[in-house]
C-alpha cells in the first residue's frame, strides 16, 4: 500500500510528466516553460514591456507545469485552475482588453491632435501594416505546413496596429487560439520599436527633411479636450458601430479624465482597476502558449509577420507625411513623426524624438509625434472594426 | 479557426482574393474615417473657439506625465521636494 | 464580391441601424443617444451628481448604439458585449448596489445621529413619499397608456426614498426593465435637491421656526460607534429579514470603519472598489436606457411621481419635526432638518443648513441635520425590506 | 413586470388596495423600526457611559469630510502644507 | 387582506425565524450569530488577526440571520444572496486564496531564508503538526458523534499549516462543508501564537541554548532575491505539480515585488487587489459557520485538533534546531527560533525574538527568526500538495 | 464529504492505515522538498555571487515593514518628515 501511494506521487511528478508519460504532456512543456523564462527575462532585464510581458511569462510557465492544471480542468476532480477561472472571466468573453482600453483611455491625453488634427492621417496610414500582414498570412498559407483562414490573418494582422489590448480583442474574437503567439509578438515587437524603426525612417528620409522643424502646438481648451471623445464616439457610432466597443471604452476612459467631475473614478481606471486586469489578463494569455498550440510553424509565420507588419505601417507613416509635404508645403511635416502612427504608445513618439535629435539636437518633436501617436490607437481601433465586422461574413 | 494541415490550393486562392478585398475595405474604412475625424475636429475646434473664447487653460502637457503607478510616484515627488527644500534650507 | 463586402460594410453602419433598417434598431436609438449627451451635459456642466450620471450617461449612449450590441449579444457570433457582461455581472445579481452600499456605510459617521437618536423619527417621517409614489403609480396606470403593476409601483415608489443604491437594488429586484427611468430620476432628483425642497421647506415653516437654535451635540465615544452599527443590524435580523442586505452591507462597511482595527479594508471599501462597482453599476444601469424600454409615457409617469415622491417625503420631514416641537417643547428641533430625512446624503443636510442661515446666518445646522440624514437611509432600506418581502407575496 | 396596453379595471382597483394595505403597513413598519431604535440606541449609549465612561475621544466629525479620492486630497494637502511651509521658511 | 398582510410581515421577522416555526431555521441561528459577535470583539477589543475575524464574523452573523438569505437562495424568489455569490465566485472556485497568496508572496522579504538557507529545515520540521493532526483526526472518528474522513482530515490537519490561506484553499478543495471552523480555527491559533508557544518553547530547551547568539546575517543581492521564486517555483514543478496553484501564486507576487519592474502591479497585489479579495473571502468563508454544520461534536474535534497541531508543529521545530545543534556545532542556531517555523507569519517570528529577549535582552533574534517564518508558509504549502495529491486517489 | 453517525469501524481502520502512509508521506516530501531547496538555494547564491559579484545593495529589511495598507503610511511618514523638517528649521 505505501508502495503503490509513493508510485501514485512519483507518477504525480512533473518529471514524469515532462518525460511524456502522461497524456497531454511532454518535453515541449519544458521548453514552453523555457520560453517563459526568456520573457521574464526580457521583460525583467531588458525592460521590455514589463507589465506584460511578466505577467504573460508567468503565466506560460504555469500554464505548462505538467499536471498543474492551472490553466486547465484537473480530469480527477473537475476542479478549474485559477488561470483557467480568470482566461474565462474576461479573455473568452472579451472584458478585459476593453477595461484595459478604459485605463488607457484615462491616461491618454488627445490635445497634440486636437492640436493638429492632420496628423490623424499619419494615424491612419500608419495601419497599412496591418493589410498587408493580413494579405501576407494568407500567402504564407501556400507554404506547407503553415495554415492560416481569414480569422487567422485578421488576427495576425492587427499585430501592425502595435496595440495591445486591441491585439487581445481581435484575436480572442476571431481566433482565440492563436493569442499566446499573438500577444507576445504584438508586446515584443511594441518593446523593439527603437530598434526596428530607426533605420527605416532614415532609409526613407534625407537629413534635410529630418531636420524640418514644426511650428509650436497651440494650447487646447478644456473643452475641446471634452469634446473630442465625444465626437470620436460619435463618428464612430454613426460609421462603424462594430469598432464601438473599443473606441467607446477608450473614449468613456478619456473623457472620465478630461471632463473633471469624476476624478476618483479615472483615478480607479488608470491605477487599481488597470493594475488587476493587467495582473489577470497577462496571466491569462500566457496560459495560450501552450506547447501544442505554439510549437509548430504557423507560430514562426507569425513572428515573421508581426515585423512585417510593423516596418510596413513605419514606412507608411513616414512615407504618406512625405506626400502631406508635397500637398501642402506651407505647413511642413517633419515625415519622422509619421512613424509614430504605428501608436506603441509612447515608445514610437519617443523614438520619433530621438532620431530628430540625432541630426538637429535642438528639435524637439516629442510633442509633434504624440499627435500621430494617439492617432494610431484610433486608426488601428478602426482596422478592428472592419475586420470584426467583415471576416465572420466573408467567411459565413 | 481550424488548423488544418493543408488547405486545398483553391481555397487558398479564394481566401487571398477575400484577403485582397479586405485590404482595401480596411485601409478605405480607416482613410475616410480619420480624414472625416480631421474635418470634425477642426469644425469642433473652430465651433468651441467662436462659442466659448475662453481663456486656453491646458497647454498639451508631457507625455512622459503618462501616470505609472500615480500614487507612488507623487510621493517620491513629495520626498523630493521636502529633501531639495531642506538642502535649500541649510544654504 | 467587392460591392456585396462594400454593401455589407454599408449594412453595418450606424445609419443605417438608425435609419430602422435593422430589426430591432431605430430612430429611437438616435433619440437615446441624445438624452445620454443630456445625462452627460448636465452632470458635466451642471454638476448633477457626476459619479452616476457619467456613466449612466456614456452607458446609455454605448448601448444605444446599433448593432454595437455592446449591451446585447450579437446574433451573428453569440458573444455578449461588456456592458451585458458587468449588467449581468452585478445589478441582474443584485451585487453591485450591495457593494456601493458596503462603501456608503464606511464612508457614513452616525455620530449625529447617536448624539441625537430621536432624529431618527424625521428619517422614518419622510420616508412618506415612498409610500404615497407607489400609491400614485398605481393610481396613475388608470390612464390609459400608463400602466405599473405593485412590482413596478414598488420600484417607483422608492425613488421617494432618496438612496440610488437602494433605488437600484429594489428595482433590480422588482421591476428590472425600468432599471433606467427610475435610477435616471433619482440621481436627478437628488442633484435637484437644492431646488425642489428650499420653497416647500419655507411653506411649511414660520420665520420663527427657522431660527430655532439646537442645543450642541455632545461628543459620542467610540465604543457608542463601534455599537451603533451592531444595534441596527440585530434589530433589522430580529424584525426584517429582508432588509438585511442593505441594512448588513451599510453596516458592515461602518463597523468596519468605526472599528479601527480594519482600515486597509475600510479604505479599499471606499475608494478602489467602490469607484470600480461605480463604473460597471452607471454603465449596466445606463444600458437599461433602451429606446423601447425609455421612450414610453410610463418614463413620464416614473419623472412625474418620483417629483412627487420627493416633495411629500420632504413636506413629512419638516411636519413632523413641527409635531415633535409640539410634543416635547423643551428640546426644540428646528424643522429644517426634518427636510434631511429623504437622505441624498449629504446634499439634504447641506440645504437645511443654507435655508436655516437666510434666517439667521449664525445658526448652523449641518451637523443636526446630519442626524436625519443618515437616518434616512436606514429608513429607505427598511422601507425597502418591507416592499421586497410583502409586493411578491401579495402578487403572487 | 408585464407591460400591457392597459390592464383590466377590476386589477387596477384591487392593485390600489394592495397598494393602500401596503402603504399603512410600510409607514407603521418604518415608524416601529426607527421609533424601537431611538430607544435602543439611547439604551445603548446610556450603557456604554455607565460601563465604560472613558473620556470620549471624537467630537462628531464635518460631512464635509466624506472622502473623495482620499489618497490624491491627502497628497495635495501635503503638497500644499510644503508650500506653505516654504512661503514661511522664507519670510 | 390587510390582516394576512400582517401576518405575512410578522411570518417574514427573525424573530418568527429564529422560535424555529421556518424550515432550514432555528435557535441554532441565533447561538452562531453570537458566535459571530464573539468573533468581532476578539478581533476589535483583543486584536486577533481582525483583518479575517471581523469580516469572518460579520459575514457569520449575515449568513445566519433566518430568511434573510443572503447566503443562500432565496425559495420564493430564486434570487441568491450576495454572500453566496462571492462564496461561488472565489471560493467554491478556490481563486480567492490563490490571490490572497499572490498577495503575501508581494509582501514577503525572503531575503533572511536566502542568507541562512539552512533554516528552511526548521520550517519542514514544523509541518510535522499538519500530519499528526491528520492522523488525530482519524483517530478521533472512533469517539461516537466525531466522523471524519480523509477528506475532513486532511483539512483538519492543514490548520497546523498556520497559514490562513492555504488552509482555506486546501479545505475548499477537499472538505468545503468544514470551512467554517477550520478557518476560524486556523485564524484564532494564529492570533493566540503569542500564548500558545512560549511554553512549550520554554519547555523544549534550556536557558543556555535560549541564550545563543546567531552569527550576523550577510546581505542578500538583488539577483539572489530575484533567483529565489524561479528556484522554487523551478523545484516545485518538477517535484510536486499538485502544490504549483499555490507555490506558483506565491512566487508570482514575490517576483512582482523583487524583479523591481512592476511595482504598481505588486502595489496593487499587496493593496487593492488584496483588501478586495479579503473583504470578500472572510464574508464568504463566514456564510460556512452555518448552525447545522458548526454546532455538532466534530467542531470541537476540530478545535482540540488544531491546537494539537500548533503544538506539535512548534515543538518539532524547535526540536529539529537542537538536532541541528547536534549535528552541526560550528553554526549554532538558537532553538527558539525553530518554532517560527510553523508560519503564521510574522507573529511567530516575533514570539521568537521576544522569548529570546526574556533570557537575554540583547538578543535580536527577529530577524534569523523570519527565515524559518516565511520557510514554514513554503513548508505548508508542500504539504498542502501531498494531501491534494494523494487524498483523492487513496479514497477513491 | 459525507457526515455519518458514525463510520463501520473496518473503514475507520483502514482510513487509520491510510492516514498512517500519508503521515510517512507528507513528512518525507516535505523534508526532500525542502532540503533539495537547502541546496538549490546554497548553489543559487554561490553562483550569483560568482557570476555577477555585484556589491549588495539591501541588506535584510525588517519584517515590521511588512506594509499595512501602505499608501497611507508613508503619507503619515512625509507628513512626520515634514513636521521634523520644521521643527529643525526652527532651531
Ligand atoms: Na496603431
Ligand atoms: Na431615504
Ligand atoms: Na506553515
Amino acid at each position: 500500500m505505501i508502495g503503490s501511494s509513493f508510485n501514485q506521487l512519483w507518477q504525480s511528478t512533473g518529471l514524469y510528466g515532462f518525460m511524456g508519460m502522461v497524456e497531454g504532456f511532454g518535453i515541449g512543456n519544458l521548453i514552453m516553460i523555457l520560453v517563459g523564462f526568456v520573457l521574464l527575462y526580457l521583460a525583467i532585464k531588458k525592460g521590455f514591456e514589463p507589465l506584460l510581458l511578466v505577467t504573460i511569462g508567468f503565466g506560460c510557465i504555469l500554464s505548462n507545469i505538467p499536471m498543474g492544471y492551472i490553466a486547465g480542468v484537473d480530469p480527477s476532480t473537475g476542479d478549474a485552475g485559477f488561470i483557467k477561472l480568470l482566461f474565462d472571466m474576461g479573455i473568452a468573453s472579451g472584458l478585459f482588453p476593453i477595461l484595459i482600453f478604459m485605463g488607457v483611455g484615462a491616461m491618454t491625453d488627445f490635445g497634440p491632435l486636437i492640436a493638429n488634427p492632420k496628423t490623424l492621417l499619419l494615424g491612419a496610414a500608419a495601419q497599412a501594416g496591418i493589410f498587408v500582414a493580413l494579405l501576407g498570412a494568407l500567402a504564407l498559407s501556400f507554404i506547407p505546413g503553415i495554415s492560416f483562414d481569414l480569422f487567422a490573418a485578421g488576427s495576425i494582422g492587427i499585430i501592425g496596429g502595435a496595440d495591445g489590448p486591441t491585439a487581445i480583442y481581435v484575436t480572442s474574437r476571431l481566433a482565440p487560439d492563436l493569442l499566446g503567439p499573438i500577444a507576445v509578438a504584438a508586446y515584443s515587437y511594441m518593446a523593439l520599436v527603437p530598434i526596428i524603426q530607426p533605420p527605416i525612417m532614415t532609409a526613407l528620409t534625407t537629413k534635410q527633411e529630418r531636420m524640418i522643424r514644426m511650428q509650436q502646438l497651440r494650447p487646447v481648451s478644456k473643452l475641446e479636450k471634452i469634446l473630442f471623445p465625444i465626437t470620436v464616439l460619435t463618428t464612430c457610432a454613426i460609421l462603424l458601430p462594430s469598432a464601438t466597443p473599443l473606441i467607446g471604452s477608450l473614449m468613456f476612459g478619456n473623457l472620465a479624465k478630461e471632463c473633471g467631475v469624476v476624478n476618483r473614478l479615472s483615478d480607479t481606471m488608470q491605477n487599481a482597476l488597470m493594475n488587476i486586469v493587467t495582473i489577470f489578463l497577462g496571466l491569462s494569455v500566457g496560459s495560450k502558449m501552450e506547447a501544442s498550440h505554439f510549437l509548430n510553424l504557423n507560430t514562426l509565420g507569425i513572428l515573421v509577420l508581426g515585423m512585417i507588419a510593423f516596418s510596413i505601417g513605419t514606412a507608411a507613416g513616414v512615407l504618406i507625411a512625405k506626400l502631406m509635404n508635397k500637398l501642402d508645403p506651407k505647413h511642413p511635416v517633419n515625415p519622422l513623426i509619421g512613424s509614430a502612427g504605428v501608436s506603441a504608445v509612447p515608445m514610437a513618439a519617443r523614438v520619433s524624438s530621438k532620431v530628430g535629435q540625432q541630426s538637429d539636437p535642438q528639435n524637439f518633436l516629442l510633442m509633434h509625434a504624440m499627435g500621430p501617436n494617439v492617432a494610431g490607437v484610433i486608426g488601428s481601433a478602426v482596422a478592428a472594426g472592419v475586420l470584426l465586422a467583415v471576416i465572420p461574413f466573408m467567411a459565413g | 479557426m481550424v488548423f488544418l494541415a493543408q488547405l486545398p490550393k483553391e481555397q487558398l486562392v479564394t481566401q487571398l482574393q477575400n484577403g485582397v478585398i479586405l485590404m482595401v475595405l480596411g485601409i478605405a474604412t480607416v482613410f475616410v474615417f480619420l480624414t472625416l475625424l480631421v474635418f470634425l475636429t477642426k469644425g469642433m475646434s473652430a465651433l468651441v473657439r467662436k462659442l466659448a473664447p475662453e481663456k486656453p487653460k491646458a497647454v498639451v502637457s508631457s507625455p512622459a506625465a503618462v501616470s505609472t503607478s500615480a500614487a507612488s510616484a507623487s510621493e517620491a515627488d513629495i520626498a523630493a521636494a521636502i529633501v531639495a527644500a531642506f538642502a535649500k534650507s541649510k544654504e
